[in-house]
């Protein structure tokens, strides 16, 4: 079980913060198609992955980060802090 | 090293000041201050800043202790607030103290550069008209690559 | 822009308040300010700066009207003391504001830069054994020269 | 008559601050060799002229300046404002 949260437009495309995930994929990217293939608003905010960015447990890293002992995934819009 | 994550105002002359005073060991304290700028038709309501808690902190301070390590700094303070701010107030800000100038410079640059596009935050800009998610540009991201030669 | 050259002291973070104070046309405010360092061996008495009264002013103003002739600019503040200062104390502060930092950044270093070796002040340390005027550093005249590409 | 202003340890070297002097000295060259005729003293400030800058009229400038029309000459050492 994973905790998969969404930030700025992503969030609102998909509606809410943060939901658990049950899941049994390898990589971010795997975790991606299978939230992808759920619903239509998880494809429309997924459809480009180039215009997103991800944080696994708090760092940030790539779409091809393994899942193994992760609790925390986050999908967002490229930072605009300062 | 300092680092707040908030949504109270800050005084920034106040901050400035407590983070200068009295510094016998550096001569030199640059501070950079961002101010939510209005739209140029003059009609932003307001910016809504949202944030990742408990990234947020982490990032920054792990930002803050890389510029540590690259200057010598004897301290460095940042301060970023978050939710509903209105034109003219004060985002955030930065302090840098080192005993040159140089340094100071640097390390305030730095911050800021990583600030802008590693810090998880996203400002979103309301007006009458509707709401839009500010936009990463393409030099902030060009930016960081100065500090990777 | 406000150039001032003055014996008695600034309160740096009501300057710095006022200037960036409900900026609605600038998201960017950097300041720096210098601050009398204490010498290596703790024993630094006073710090004696003496100034060129009539040139001195002259000579900021100019280039403060170079750094807004440069960058896109909302304003500039510069504040540099003379007479007797106490280590810790503020010898001078600029300020700069621009829509973006990148501009706000780059006037700030280069006011510095120019101030450092073009403003007519000259730097004395007292010790209680003996004075010595600071010697001005071929990196600070090195400085100047990124501003001429 | 030009008014001659003395900074730092030049003015030290010197003993004064600022004095009038009557000069024909076409040039500020000129005029810190009339200067150094005078007395040890301003032999000893002037000795190295690399080592020091010079503004005519407020104005930063060089050794080879022209001094028609001049009203204020000064010399000091390299500038350590900031």
């Amino acid at each position: 079980m994973i905790d998969v949260m969404y930030f700025a437009w992503v969030r609102e495309r998909i509606g809410l913060p943060k939901e658990k995930v049950e899941t049994e994929a390898a990589t971010v990217a795997e975790l991606v198609d299978e939230l992808k293939a759920r619903e239509e608003r998880y494809a429309a905010a997924f459809a480009d992955t180039t215009a997103l960015r991800v944080a696994v447990d708090q760092e940030l890293t790539d779409f091809d980060a393994p899942l193994a002992g992760v609790r925390e995934v986050a999908f967002f819009p490229p930072m605009t802090g300062g | 090293m300092k680092v707040r994550v908030q949504s109270a105002a800050f005084d920034f002359g106040a901050e400035a000041n407590a983070f200068a005073a009295g510094r016998k060991d550096a001569g030199a304290v640059v501070t950079f201050t961002g101010i939510v700028r209005d739209l140029a038709r003059g009609d932003l309501d307001r910016m809504e800043i949202e944030h990742y808690p408990g990234m947020t902190e982490k990032a920054i301070e792990a930002i803050a202790r890389q510029a540590q390590e690259r200057w010598a700094l004897k301290d460095v303070l940042v301060i970023h607030r978050h939710g509903v701010l209105e034109p003219g107030d004060m985002i955030m800000m930065v302090a840098t103290a080192a005993p040159h100038r140089v340094d100071a410079f640097a390390a305030a640059e730095f911050l800021m550069d990583y600030l802008k596009s590693r810090a998880p935050f996203w400002k979103k800009e309301v007006t009458a008209n509707g709401a839009q998610w500010v936009e990463s540009r393409d030099e902030d991201e060009a930016a960081l690559t100065r500090w990777s030669e």
